[in-house]
């Protein structure tokens, strides 16, 4: 009987009857979380390459501009409406909403990805707004004095630049996703979270399996912190010195150094 | 119910591809073409009521997009009317918030998860005949300077709360003298950890959720007034717990209350008595 | 080739650029002098576009290029440019620094590219240092990169703020070579300059701003040997006497 | 009858039964989220300030190094277990874990300010260290050389640079906090989400009361990021090159240009 | 004053200190020249601590700089540094960049950091500018701005690294006029530069380096009249043509 169990006894026991169902709903978590993580980056970025398109008035036709402007427009208002608004409302009105208006019944999966990587996109677009513009103004001179548009200078030079200051903040993201996945319960995604709402429910032992959870939210967090934390020691590699050997790529091009 | 397994395999198949060519008519329309599913939404969190249990030990269910199984009082009662309507059952796991617009939109086909009968939510759902009847009792904590109450008056003036959208914390607490009633507490599990820290004297509940929670908290009390003339006053009607459906699906409404007619109050205490002698907490 | 007439250009009220006109014919070397602060930068990036003139008109092979239907980037990369403050793109190795442009911009292939930035990084001094990042290099060696990265565009028209700067008498004299050489093939260059020596043995045409004008102009002789205004005459003393 | 009502009539309905509840809600929830942001701002840039500062070897004593990493490794722990744990679960524990098992009974109030701050900080530790990465090194070493101690440098240059870099950020962690007071229910704080689940539990009419909440949610947030947003462009102000009449400040300081 | 003796410094495995010795007394103006990449930049950093030395020693008044207990901040405080990027701070006004440091460091009060700083801004022409934001102004100013700055610290040495590389000649006079002034008055300095006439004529002292070693070292009269080393021959062969 679960009553005359210690703490930790209760603990064991839990994860003897439910291990699998935390473990599957990790799973479930981490999937959700990663591909929509991603799929919010590459919206950020877009968005951040559009939103910083400029305008010269004297010489961009007008339909460029209108045309850019009524994309602008758009853009702002995804993000602020995504990002204004709870995950979870939004995951009703898009499942259920959808599904009692307009008769379209997403599935399940399709809405999680759905929901989760659009909000992600409204944050990350503002971070990626953060980092272009704590570039140096010069690089982007640089590029289109070479002669590059305004996209190639994004994609070569500002972006990957961008990318590099706002890395923790894509960290951050992730693991708030990881987190947030929990409010998919509404549209029956088992995540991590809704499988200890469902053991707390089934066994009334909230702390219990609350620890349980924090253990494997902290595991997943940790180790994606890591890795990230990892990539961005290889990023800044340079950082470290590196040697220029003079004499090695002198010979290795076959040239002379010429003093 | 269950026995008929290689039957309910072949029409759940056939159910889907009918699902699939009816789509665009929307999930309202299985139960109304008569088709074989009959999808029930539930928390899967509530025990007795509904829990989650890793495997399909006494006739579990399993849950729709999962690998657990559900089982507790009110699948008893699903399993019930799906068999004696001939619905293959599909339980659909899903947070307490969701399960209104679920049912709204037509994406399940009723809710079964102890939901009381009151005249706002009829305006917006509808509920078939009760089934079952709750009771209200107050839990507290042994060592509590309320542990002894025999009435209603003993509780004079005690720190309370109770589940948020019940009648327990809607007419209940209200009826305490001088109740200090703080906010409702979202899910059964919160409110017994807000008791079990000290931070409420007293919660309000009913008696199947009151002896689950005794099991897993063996510092709690059961006050049961029930009987004496200090009790909570509740109306019959304010008790009841019914099945919620789309406004309008009569056709499923009759076919539930049909079921539900053929039993007793002593048929739903006996089935709850399986329940809570099979609930987690019981092993 | 290239017309500059009565570009204006403030920066709030305060009028940076006012009336320059002048232009430049193909194979020309144009040294720009004048003090710190009298707009020479300005000029260049006006030219560039890297600044949107308030007035006047800029006309390359004809065309006014602040005019609507001006393919931009088109022109960016047939008139090139090295900053005064070099803008190196930090996250590229030196190498990579003058590939992009002619990868992306050029749409060459890659080994041409490569052997292009390697050929103008020789030039330079610098094809040592081709795996290095920006921040790893001396002053000295960042400018020289930058002046590699424009070359290896091969532009028409090349701007050049300050190229030698930050580089000591003996390397000037190669990178002078360098120009010259270029001059010779038919470059025309624009070269901001503090090296009076530079713009008088260099340049084919000299122009002298003050307070954002024009304030004479000439060939490097009618400059440095009879300077007609006064404020040329004050500016040129010091070179002048240390001769 | 609230069954015979269309959408609109029913939210007027709901609005004029509930709209106080909704209003002392929202603002409930702006206190929350204003305060914590607030404090979790300072709690971030105070740990980018220690976690950056650096080490020497030679010439560091030893106490030094060793305190200075106890710290650091105590700022990682607290960064990685703060937002890598759900914020409601972390509620739960100190509002009624510490209760019942130290007997220390926080205010509600306090609880929340508590939780939503130190998660909030958690996050902004990022963050900053992001803004932080991404101010030019040079900016360190001018204010190194003329004898600035590192927390002076950061202070008065590195982090004032950071700061708007990462203001955006800043922006979307106000906004974060706004819609995620609402898993501070657990605690019983009447947060406008809490609200909105009463009503809707209450009248069954959840899309109407989630049409109310997200109206709400994105008139607050909507303010807060178009404030946020002026603030920016004040920040930035020069960008627009300012004027610098060099006549006018020559004469208002009494000097004559030397040139 | 200052003692520099074996100094060492490599980035990974390039070596780009070797060995530097060299005294500096109070008083002195020590002009450091030679090629670009020779180490002449790296040297001041160290000198500054901006990077740690990997070997040797300098002693300030005796006192090893990179002793423990050495309270880096204080030396630096008395250790100015002109960079040959600037490094102006740019979240601050050009007052502002001269202000900060005697305010925050030497503890002064507003009004007179204010006052001191408005004087040798005055002294670099740049007074007029006090409220511009360094992005605003053109490199010859930034750079004006940048010893302004240093010099508003009223340090006891100060490290220039490339101070004029930005000016025009008539600037730089103004300049070498202000720093010859402070010499004057005792400031002692050691100057990085590739203007040759400038170490000429400003220097008590000269260092030539090349590839990270002192090649030769004396007075100007030594160094441009007489130079042993065939190096510093070579380097110095255009200017001395060009005179
Ligand atoms: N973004 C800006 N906002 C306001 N004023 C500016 C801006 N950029 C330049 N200026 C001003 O315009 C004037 C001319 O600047 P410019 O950079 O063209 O000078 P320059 O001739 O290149 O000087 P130098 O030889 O010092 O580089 C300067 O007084 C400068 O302060
Ligand atoms: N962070 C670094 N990592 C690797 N190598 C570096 C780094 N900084 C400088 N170097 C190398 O050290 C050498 C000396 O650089 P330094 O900046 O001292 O030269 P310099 O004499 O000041 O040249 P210049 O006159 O061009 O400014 C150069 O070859 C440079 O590439
Ligand atoms: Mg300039
Ligand atoms: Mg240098």
């Amino acid at each position: 009987m679960i009553s005359n169990m210690s703490f930790i006894e209760r603990i064991f026991y839990i994860l003897q009857k439910y291990g699998t169902s935390y473990l599957k709903g990790a799973g479930t978590t981490l999937v959700i979380a990663l591909v929509s993580t991603f799929i919010g980056c590459i919206i950020g970025f877009l968005s951040g390459i559009i939103q910083t398109i400029p305008v010269d008035k004297r010489r961009d036709p007008l339909v460029k501009r209108v045309l850019l402007g009524i994309v602008n427009v758009i853009l702002r208002i995804y993000i602020e409406v995504f990002r204004g608004t709870p995950m979870i409302v939004q995951a009703v009105f898009i499942y259920y909403g959808l599904a009692q208006v307009c008769n379209v019944q997403l599935g399940m999966w399709q809405a999680a990805f759905l929901v989760v990587s659009i909000n992600t996109g409204a944050y990350m677009a503002e971070s990626v707004r953060g980092g272009i513009i704590s570039v140096d103004p010069g690089q982007m001179e640089g590029a289109k004095a070479i002669g590059m548009t305004h996209v190639q200078a994004m994609i070569n030079v500002i972006l990957p630049q961008a990318f590099r200051n706002i890395l923790p903040q894509i960290g951050n993201n992730l693991i708030i996703n990881i987190k947030d996945t929990s409010v998919l319960s509404v549209i029956s995604v088992v995540d991590l979270f809704f499988v200890h709402k469902s053991v707390s429910g089934a066994l009334y032992t909230y702390f219990e399996s609350a620890t349980i959870v924090m253990a494997i939210y902290l595991t997943m967090t940790l180790i994606t912190s890591r890795l990230l934390r990892l990539w961005e020691k290889k990023m800044d590699g340079g950082d470290n010195y590196e040697l220029v050997d003079v004499m090695d790529i002198g010979s290795q091009l076959g040239k002379k150094e010429s003093r | 119910g269950c026995g008929s397994g290689t039957e309910t395999a072949e029409t759940e198949e056939a159910a889907g591809a009918a699902e699939e060519t009816t789509e665009a008519s929307g999930a309202e329309d299985d139960a109304a073409e008569g088709s074989k599913v009959l999808k029930v939404a539930m928390e899967c969190g509530y025990a007795p009521y509904n829990w989650t249990q890793p495997d399909d030990a006494n006739g579990a269910v399993p849950i729709n997009d999962s690998s657990d199984y559900a089982y507790g009082y009110d699948v008893m009662i699903a399993k019930k009317i799906a068999d004696t309507l001939g619905y293959e059952l599909q339980i659909v796991k899903l947070d307490w918030d969701a399960l209104i617009p679920a049912v709204q939109s037509g994406t399940v086909d009723c809710v079964i998860a102890g939901q009381s009968t009151t005249a706002e939510r009829l305006e917006m759902v509808d509920f078939s005949k009760p089934y079952y009847y709750a009771t209200v009792v107050g839990l507290v904590k042994q060592d509590s300077a309320y542990a002894n109450a025999a009435g209603l008056a003993d509780l004079k003036g005690a720190t309370c709360t109770s589940q948020l959208g019940t009648i327990w914390y809607d007419n209940c607490l209200s009826q305490i003298e001088d109740a200090n009633i703080q906010p409702a507490q979202e899910s059964a599990p919160a409110m017994l950890v807000a008791l079990e820290s000290g931070r409420t004297d007293l919660v309000v509940t009913d008696m199947p959720t009151a002896m689950a929670a005794c099991a897993a908290y063996p510092d709690m009390k059961l006050l049961d007034f029930s009987g004496t003339d200090d009790d909570f006053s509740v109306s019959d009607e304010e008790v009841n717990i019914g099945i919620s459906v789309q406004k309008g699906n009569t056709e499923l409404i009759d076919g539930i209350n049909s079921v539900l007619e053929t039993m007793t109050v002593d048929d739903f205490n006996s089935l709850m008595q399986e329940a809570i002698s099979v609930q987690p907490l019981a092993e | 080739m290239l017309e500059v007439s009565h570009l204006e250009k403030s920066f709030g009220s305060h009028s940076v650029l006012k009336d320059i006109s002048f232009s430049v014919h193909p194979g020309d070397v144009v040294s720009v002098i004048g003090a710190s602060g009298s707009g020479k930068s300005t000029m260049l990036r006006c030219i560039n576009l890297l600044e949107t003139p308030d007035g006047g008109s800029i006309l390359y092979h004809g065309e006014d290029i602040t005019a609507r239907k001006m393919n931009v980037p088109a022109y960016r990369a047939r008139v090139g440019m090295v900053f005064q403050s070099f803008n190196l793109f930090s996250n590229m190795t030196v190498l990579e620094n003058c590939m992009v442009g002619q990868i992306k911009v050029a749409k060459k292939s890659k080994e041409e590219a490569r052997e292009k930035a390697l050929k103008f990084l020789d030039k330079v001094g610098m094809s040592a240092y081709v795996n290095a990042k920006p921040r790893q290099l001396s002053g000295g060696q960042k400018q020289r990169v930058a002046i590699a990265r424009a070359l290896a565009m091969e532009p028409e028209i090349l701007l050049f703020d300050e190229p030698t700067s930050a580089l000591d008498p003996q390397m000037v004299g190669e990178v002078l070579e360098v120009m010259t050489a270029l001059a010779r093939e038919g470059l025309t260059m624009i070269v901001v300059t503090h090296e009076m020596a530079f713009a008088r043995d260099i340049s084919s045409h000299v122009l002298f701003m003050a307070d954002g004008v024009i304030c004479e102009e000439g060939t490097p002789k009618q400059i440095f040997g009879q300077p007609k205004e006064e404020a040329t005459k004050e500016f040129l003393a010091r070179f002048r006497n240390m001769l």
